[in-house]
């Protein structure tokens, strides 16, 4: 089979996210498609996927010209897709998710939930995908959750497979397996186009590329002669950094001190279990590990917003355990949460509103009970041309801004005081190499300032660029300590797996 | 009992401190309920309450059951006392809410038997009439769940049930019940095709259609009632669906003619939730229901239309809606008089809520409702030295506490933004 | 509205609170969404009102088949007469004038109680009962002591706020505390307080002297809200109340738009979480929003017992509370929106008033017609497909859900 | 009313007769109802107009009454002792303009230019009768009552009705029992609400199950959602209120035993012939068994659970209370 995009071409208000892009697949064959934030790569696949309507181009299988009105008619075409955000029904098990729209059924309308079931183990046992079928899927950690992603394509006997960043939350074991289901795929003659923003993956995996920017191709490249360096300026449109430059550290007195720390979840069940360590003023530590095993309550109940069950928290000598975030935030503490949309910002709010979000209730920006506006303005446009935000304004809403963007809204917030402490979570989650090289700069004269700074990223390798000191945490606990220049990505990788 | 035992065994308590905080509270409050029953109701009491378990002419009848207030205040109160150390101690894990529906049932067991001290009172009555004031709650709490479980809030509850009822008063007098009750029902799905348009099509917020519909529908029944049927009674004068025993089954004792000797409008109750319990959760239209409500963007990735999804479930739940609405009219007084939903409609919003969603837990708390609300209306005539006031806020009172105390955090099935597609 | 226009991406929450941007005192005014889109919208609403009030018409609906040239001219002359009748009663003299800011009072300080909530996040649906309780805090007021009445008026005031408030605040307590929906336990409480002062109005403290009925004392005149133009007519109604409303609002702007209390009130109702992250304590918040709103329905209360009725009566707050609600969503949850909200209903009530006094159409036809406009305002894209008007406006998105 | 709308019955300017409805408004089936009728039967046999305004609100009393004295009424007439206040101010604002005002009676003095006739009625002593009579037709030895909200012109009916029966008790010996109100306590059955026809089946409900088979609801419409009980059950009989609901409720006019007649339409009629007579007074008026402004209708279909004996005495017991021989407030 082969896929051709013809002269697709999408408008958005004040934005053309694809501008006549022409591009094709055929089956066996592995192509990635690379792209800054924001260059049109999953409006492509959404458009190839049937989900959103050209405005110009066409879709062409073996010759045919197609016209989807929507999913299912590309599904029928034999189009499968794993979105950058699963598309799954978290209540739902992973058997109901899996036939979701192409039901088993008994008669009349009745589902036929052990034919479900017996469909998921066959394909689970075909490619070494193993879930249990009964399971729910939010209880499920999300390297299990994409498996069942990719066993609902393969339910649906795709032959095109697209899969949009299915790596940016993968540990580097987890990478491997996923490389080899790929190859599997390939090997039985399915085309697979492969988003990602790591350059290593592309280079490792991929038969063709493709680079977008600004929503056209930009260029093609062989990965037996390209190289990261050069795919990178490909994208962004000039030479970016990779590498994090930073002086060795010499770490002054601890900041934060965490001893014998335990946290619940929401369920109620250990999800930090006895967690002891510090941070020291001029020290980048690292938290390494997979998404769900504890990092989030761990930062959670440093920053004052999860109970502690149990130990003590002291920052500058002071006990914090259980303050709350006002007095945490008091204490010179920074906190980029995890979810820069759930709680570092209020996206109807505008941009100075969001500046102020945690200092509003002092000196200079209100006096009792009277907000000063003007002072926020004043400090909203410093910290936006300090810290380069892209934006027209500062009156307007953060839901206008660019993922990467908001995230910078954020950094600039937290940055821009003087503070003695930063907790970072994902700093740089769902950002273009650019923001992240910018990022990564801040993070460092944090700490060559004098702060102490704790980092909690599930990526491997910018836990490893960034930290002076890395701790892993798997289950609850803290599993090893190691220096960066001591260990490599692959042993960390077993302990985030849970080896010891 | 299992894991109460193996909770206690453990060294030390693996209560969170959150349970903990809760677990003190209710224990105060078994505590508290202890002692009130044992001083108001305890030493309250010198007679017996006796309570009416069959009515006149039921085929099989059993003897009334005669209990001495001041007695079952004591047990009462000792089996409270209990469950407040157990509480402290231990905690009843996950039975805690239905150790605690029991103990509150035991309150209220306890304050009927002081209320109807030295008389007595028919408790076939009284769970008769829960019954059927649970009915519209019922109707209106499904057709809310209905659409919330497509991601549709419907605060018009009200106005389709009124709607309901003023079609039902009018059809059945011009065309007969049938007739009404099928009209009734169109009446409540065309009102909610108009908020599915509303809020699907034009994302019009999904509260503001819904307030808009109840404004809308209540106007428009008050104008035309006082411009048509105050001038012609005729069109106000609907036939009412009579009660009828299902054969054999009417005849159990107490179950019987509270449960199967009802009119239509009580079986249709019954029908409704068996079958969108069934539906909801056993077939396809249910499992993509579902899908569409908790996560549009899945459905619409394996080609579930998401639109048309919404739009059919809004009408079936405004079909629901308008049917039961008509229960009012020709299922209890056959004429409509202008805003006699009288809130129910908000009520089987709170039932459905209360009910987290689900049908069985709908029409469990439109019971819970239709009992406070049929004590109401009982304990008025037993002698007590309440205020009518106070016991006409009973019902009211009673949802505060049971949501407050019982559900805590309920979580809804559904994103209800409105789902945009390109 | 700003210059750029929003993209929400597919997996980015809606922007739900976009109309506050142009509230913090920045961006432009729009003046189509803002004047030519409600103009048109109430233009709707009486066009469609009109069918309504045609099809109530039995006689003429029958001479359609007979005559329709004379059923044609009857139907417009009804429709001539009742609007007629409804412009001259909320607009036309002094006494109309009047009457609509008399009744215009109390939904403006109703409806802020609820735009308040909206603005938190929080459906406040209890406005009625909040009504109620704050009404009577006044009346004890009232009759009860004797003072002069620079201090007596504004005593009285501050016992409605305060009976509203702690009313409202059980709501936001529950909410806090055990994620009771608001939505419930205030439609619960509406209940409870109308049943209340059923009960208290058979209390003797509260009964008027020598009578049985349930009517409360009368408040003493120190403590009743002058009337503002009773110079040239005894009979002209409006009274302090509407001052103290427009006031009301203002502060309310300041307060939600100008003070840190208010950035906490608002952030809390756009996102919960941020707010907790950002240091806020968010049981107390919703305990004080609540209670804010309660003392501003209080005030709606106080507005009925010591302005415009002098007394207390079962149910005296009627349906304002409910009114209410279509108030602060047609005003957008906006103060400024919100008065200009109530000046319309307030002359609708008026105009109706006079309408069912001179004509055939009952007053109930009010409501469809406030109903029909609510709608048209809240879908600007209908509007825009009717009358093909070009307009930024967005439809208002007031509501989260049940999200707890 | 029976005309094609509630709003006006015109004729030539022969007068006119206003009426100002509390918040029940003009289709209450209850007082507002029954004022209007008188207000209406005036109008025609005196060749005047009645026009009506429904008040949705307290605070539409005031309006409502002024645009009526701008209107040259010459009479207007107000419904219900809430607009006591509103009908005391603008009697004293407007000396020229007459009014009278159904169920209530001003303190001496309070009416400066006595231009106000009150118009109450002593419900109780027909209750008492009705009571009497079901004392001695019920089978059960139960008959029940309940009110829409504890308030005199609802209790008054519920007290007479209780003394009734206590009275047929301590005649002859028995032992009925009446549920739902104690005249001692004045605490008892209310539905809360003149609205709730519902509530009005479900009282009739519970008072049928503790074994009631006749029942007084004093509710306003309320009690035509216990009429329909009463006509789909068959096994209890209704006593109305106010107006005579064999006549009034035609659909189940077969389930009233009797009702308690208050005809405050005769009252409203008389006071109209008055003002339009040019005879108009501001003295009480007080309806009575004795002058016919209180009683108790007919048993139409009933009538063979009524013997002769049982009609003889209710003769002479309206005779005894008329003479104070029998004392209906014990
Ligand atoms: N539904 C939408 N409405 C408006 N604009 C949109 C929408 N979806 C995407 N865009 C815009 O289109 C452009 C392309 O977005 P797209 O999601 O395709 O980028 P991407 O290449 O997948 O980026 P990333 O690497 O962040 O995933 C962006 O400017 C985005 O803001
Ligand atoms: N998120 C929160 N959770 C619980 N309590 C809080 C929270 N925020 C503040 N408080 C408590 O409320 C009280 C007042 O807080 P407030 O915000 O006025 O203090 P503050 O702003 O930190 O003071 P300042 O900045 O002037 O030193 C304090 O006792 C604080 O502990
Ligand atoms: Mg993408
Ligand atoms: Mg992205």
């Amino acid at each position: 089979m082969k896929l051709e995009l013809k002269g697709i071409t999408k408008r958005f208000p004040g934005v053309v996210a694809n501008d006549h892009v022409d591009l094709e697949i055929e089956t066996g064959e592995i192509l990635c498609l690379l792209g800054e934030n924001g260059a049109g790569k999953s409006t492509l696949m959404n458009i190839l996927y049937g989900l959103y309507s050209a405005d110009e181009g066409d879709i062409v299988i073996d010759g045919k010209v197609q016209n989807f009105a929507g999913p299912g008619d590309a599904i029928a075409a034999g189009i499968g897709m794993v979105h950058q955000h699963f598309m799954l029904v978290p209540v739902f098990t992973v058997a109901e998710n899996v036939v979701l729209g192409v039901e088993p059924m008994r008669s009349a309308g009745i589902l036929d939930l052990d034919e479900a079931r017996r469909d998921v183990e066959a394909i689970s046992n075909q490619y070494n995908l193993a879930v249990d079928p009964n399971a729910v899927i939010e209880e499920l950690p999300v390297g299990i959750q994409q498996r069942v992603e990719i066993i609902k394509v393969l339910f649906r006997d795709a032959e095109i497979l697209v899969f949009d960043e299915p790596t940016a939350v993968l540990t580097p074991q987890e990478v491997d397996e996923f490389f080899k289901i790929v190859d599997k795929l390939k090997q039985d003659g399915k085309g697979i186009i492969f988003i990602t923003h790591k350059l290593k993956e592309v280079l490792e995996i991929a038969d063709r590329i493709a680079v977008l920017r600004r929503g056209a191709v930009v260029g093609t490249a062989d990965p037996a002669t390209a190289t990261e360096s050069g795919l990178a300026e490909m994208m962004v449109g000039r030479p970016v950094d990779l590498m994090v430059h930073k002086a060795p550290s010499h770490p002054g007195e601890a900041v934060l001190s965490v001893s014998d720390l335990t946290v619940m979840n929401i369920q109620g069940r250990k999800a930090v279990d006895g967690v002891s360590f510090e941070v020291r003023r001029n020290e980048i530590v690292g938290i390494a590990g997979v998404q769900g095993n504890g990092q989030t309550e761990l930062v959670e109940a440093l920053t004052g917003l999860r109970e502690v069950a149990g130990g003590t928290v002291l920052i500058q000598g002071e006990d914090h355990t259980d303050s709350n975030p006002r007095q945490i935030h008091n204490a010179g503490v920074a906190h980029v949460p995890e979810d820069r949309q759930r709680s570092g910002l209020i996206l109807g709010f505008t941009l100075t509103e969001n500046f102020v979000l945690d200092s509003y209730h002092a000196v200079p920006f209100s006096e009792g009970i009277k907000m000063d506006w003007k002072a926020s303005r004043e400090e909203a446009n410093r910290l936006i041309e300090e810290f380069d935000v892209r934006t027209p304004s500062s009156e307007i809403p953060a839901s206008n801004l660019s993922g990467g963007n908001q995230q910078k809204v954020i950094v600039a917030r937290e940055f821009g005081r003087q503070v003695d402490l930063v907790i970072a979570s994902q700093p740089t989650r769902g950002v273009d190499v650019g923001s992240i090289e910018f990022i990564h700069e801040r993070i460092v004269s944090e700490r060559d300032a004098g702060s102490a700074v704790l980092i909690v990223s599930t990526e491997l390798d910018e836990v490893m660029a960034l930290s002076d000191r890395i701790l892993v945490m798997f289950d609850g606990r803290i599993v090893a300590e190691k220096r960066p220049e001591e260990t490599t990505n692959a042993e960390l990788g077993l302990y985030m797996a849970g080896a010891s | 009992m299992g894991n109460v035992t193996a909770v206690m065994t453990r060294p030390t308590d693996s209560r969170s401190p959150a349970e903990l905080r809760r677990s003190r509270v209710l224990a105060i409050v078994y505590l508290v309920l202890a002692l009130l029953v044992l001083w108001a109701f305890g030493f309250g009491s010198e007679g017996s309450a006796t309570f009416v378990i069959s009515r006149p002419g039921d085929a099989i009848r059993v003897g009334d059951i005669s209990v001495p207030g001041a007695g079952l205040a004591f047990v009462v109160a000792a089996v409270l006392a209990f469950l407040g150390a157990r509480q402290w101690m231990a905690g009843f894990g996950s039975k805690t809410n239905l150790v605690l529906a029991i103990g509150l049932g035991l309150v209220a067991l306890s304050f009927l038997a002081w209320a109807a001290d030295g008389a007595s009172f028919s408790l076939v009555g009284l769970l008769q009439e829960a019954i059927k004031r649970a009915v519209p709650i019922t109707f209106g709490a499904v057709s809310g769940l209905l659409c919330e479980r497509t991601g549709i809030i419907n605060i018009g509850i009200e106005g389709m049930l009124l709607g309901g009822a003023f079609t039902g008063a009018i059809v059945g007098s011009t065309l007969g019940a049938t007739a009404a009750m099928i009209a009734a029902a169109l009446v409540g799905g065309l009102l909610a095709l108009l908020l599915a348009v509303l809020t699907v099509k034009y994302r019009v917020d999904q509260i503001i259609a819904g307030v808009v519909i109840n404004i809308f529908v209540l106007g428009l029944t008050s104008f035309y009632t006082s411009q048509f049927l105050v001038a012609n009674p005729a069109l106000n004068n609907a036939p009412i669906m009579r009660a009828f025993g299902i054969p054999l089954l009417a005849d159990i004792p107490l179950i019987g003619p509270v449960l199967f000797d009802q009119n239509i409008f009580v079986y249709a109750m019954y029908l409704l939730v068996a079958i969108t319990t069934f539906t909801l959760f056993r077939t396809r239209w249910g499992l993509r229901t579902r899908a569409v409500g908790e996560k549009p963007r899945a459905a619409d990735t394996v080609g579930i239309n998401v639109y048309r999804t919404k739009y059919r479930n809004v009408i079936i739940g405004g079909l629901v809606a308008g049917f039961g609405g008509a229960y009012f009219t020709i299922g209890s007084v056959g004429r409509f008089d202008e805003n006699m939903t009288a809130g129910r409609g908000f009520i089987g919003l709170a039932a459905m809520i209360f009910g987290r969603w689900h049908p069985v837990g709908a029409v469990s708390a439109a019971l819970v409702f239709g009992l406070a609300d049929s004590l109401q209306v009982k304990l008025g005539i037993l002698d007590t030295p309440i205020p009518s006031e106070f016991l006409a806020m009973a019902p009211y009172l009673v949802t505060i506490v049971v949501v407050a105390g019982l559900v805590g955090r309920s979580r809804p099935p559904s994103d209800y933004t409105a789902y945009v597609k390109e | 509205m700003s210059d750029v226009t929003p993209t929400s991406k597919p997996d980015q929450p809606e922007d739900r609170s976009s109309f506050v941007a142009d509230v913090t005192g920045v961006g432009r005014i729009d003046w189509r969404s803002n004047i030519l889109i409600p103009a048109l919208a109430i233009l709707s609403a009486l066009v469609v009102g009109a069918i309504f009030i045609a099809l109530g018409d039995l006689d003429t609906l029958r001479l359609w088949g007979s005559d329709p040239g004379r059923a044609l001219s009857e139907t417009f002359g009804t429709l001539g007469d009742a609007y007629g009748a409804l412009f001259r009663g909320a607009l036309g003299g002094i006494n109309p004038i009047s009457e609509t800011l008399t009744r215009a009072a109390p939904l403006i300080l109703a409806g802020l109680a609820v735009a308040v909530g909206f603005q938190a996040g929080l459906f406040n649906i209890g406005a009625n009962g909040q009504m109620l309780i704050g009404g009577m805090f006044a009346l004890v007021v009232g009759f009860q002591f004797d003072l002069p009445l620079l201090i007596h008026i504004p005593l009285a005031i501050v016992a409605a706020f305060i009976g509203g408030a702690l009313w409202g605040a059980i709501p936001g307590y529950l909410r806090a505390k055990t994620g009771a929906h608001e939505v419930i336990t205030t439609i619960m409480l509406n209940f409870i307080a109308l049943r209340l002062v059923d009960y208290l109005l058979t209390v003797k403290f509260f009964q008027l002297e020598g009578r049985n009925d349930p009517v409360s004392k009368s408040v003493l005149d120190s403590a009743r809200y002058p009337k503002l133009i009773e110079f040239i007519n005894p009979r002209y109604r409006v009274h302090l109340g509407i001052i103290i409303a427009i006031l009301v609002a203002v502060g309310v702007w300041w307060l939600l738009y100008r003070s840190t209390i208010g950035f906490e009130f608002r952030a809390v109702g756009a996102n919960p979480d941020g707010a907790r992250y950002a240091g806020m304590n968010v049981v107390f918040l919703y305990v004080a929003v609540m209670a804010v709103a309660g003392g501003l329905a209080g005030l709606a209360g106080g507005d009925q017992v010591v302005g415009t009725l002098g007394r207390a009566t079962s149910g005296f707050s009627g349906v304002i509370g409910f009114d209410a609600i279509a108030l602060a969503l047609l005003g957008r949850s906006h103060p400024f929106g919100v008065v200009a909200a109530g000046l319309l209903f307030g002359g609708l009530a008026a105009g109706g008033q006079a309408m069912q006094a001179t004509t055939n159409v009952g007053i109930d036809i009010v409501q469809v017609i406030q109903a029909l406009i609510i709608v048209f305002i809240a879908a600007p894209a209908l509007i825009k497909a009717i009358f093909r008007v070009r307009a930024e406006a967005e439809s208002a998105q007031v509501s989260q859900g049940w999200a707890t | 009313g029976g005309d094609d709308t509630a709003e006006t019955t015109t004729a030539e300017d022969g007068g006119l007769i206003c009426e100002v409805t509390d918040v029940g408004g003009v289709d209450d089936k209850g007082f507002n109802a029954s004022a209007w009728a008188g207000a209406q039967r005036a109008a025609a046999d005196f060749g005047a107009e009645a026009k009506v305004l429904e008040s949705q609100a307290e605070t539409d009393y005031e309006v409502n009454l002024n645009s009526f004295i701008d209107d040259d009424c010459d009479l207007i007439v107000t419904v219900g002792f809430l607009l006591g206040d509103a009908t005391q101010t603008a009697a004293n604002a407007n000396p020229e303009e007459s009014f009278t005002i159904v169920d209530f009676a001003y303190d001496e003095g309070v009416i400066e230019n006595n231009n106000v006739k009150g118009l109450v009625f002593n419900t109780d002593e027909a209750a008492f009768l009705a009571g009497y009579a079901a004392a001695a037709v019920t089978e059960t030895g139960v008959v029940g009552t309940f009110g829409g909200i504890n308030i005199p012109p609802v209790t008054i009916f519920m007290d007479g009705f209780v003394r009734g029966v206590r009275y047929y008790n301590s005649e002859k010996g028995t032992d009925v029992q009446v549920l739902g109100w104690d005249p001692d306590t004045q605490e008892g059955s209310f539905t809360n609400n003149f609205e709730s026809l519902d509530d009005g089946r479900a009282f009739a409900q519970s008072l049928v199950d503790e074994g009631a088979d006749i029942v007084m609801p004093v509710a306003g419409p309320v009690g035509l959602g216990s009429a329909a009980l009463a006509s789909e059950l068959g096994t209890f009989s209704i006593v109305g209120v106010d107006v005579d609901g064999f006549e009034a409720d035609s659909n189940n006019a077969g389930v009233y035993l009797t009702s308690v007649l208050k005809r405050i339409d005769n009252a409203v009629y008389a006071a109209s012939d008055d003002a339009l007579n040019g005879s108009f007074d501001g003295s009480l008026y007080i309806g009575t068994l004795e002058n016919e402004g209180v009683g108790i209708a007919p048993f139409h279909d009933k009538a063979d659970m009524v013997s002769s004996e049982l009609q003889a005495e209710l003769d002479q017991l309206q005779a005894d209370i008329i003479s104070g021989a029998v004392d209906i407030k014990s």
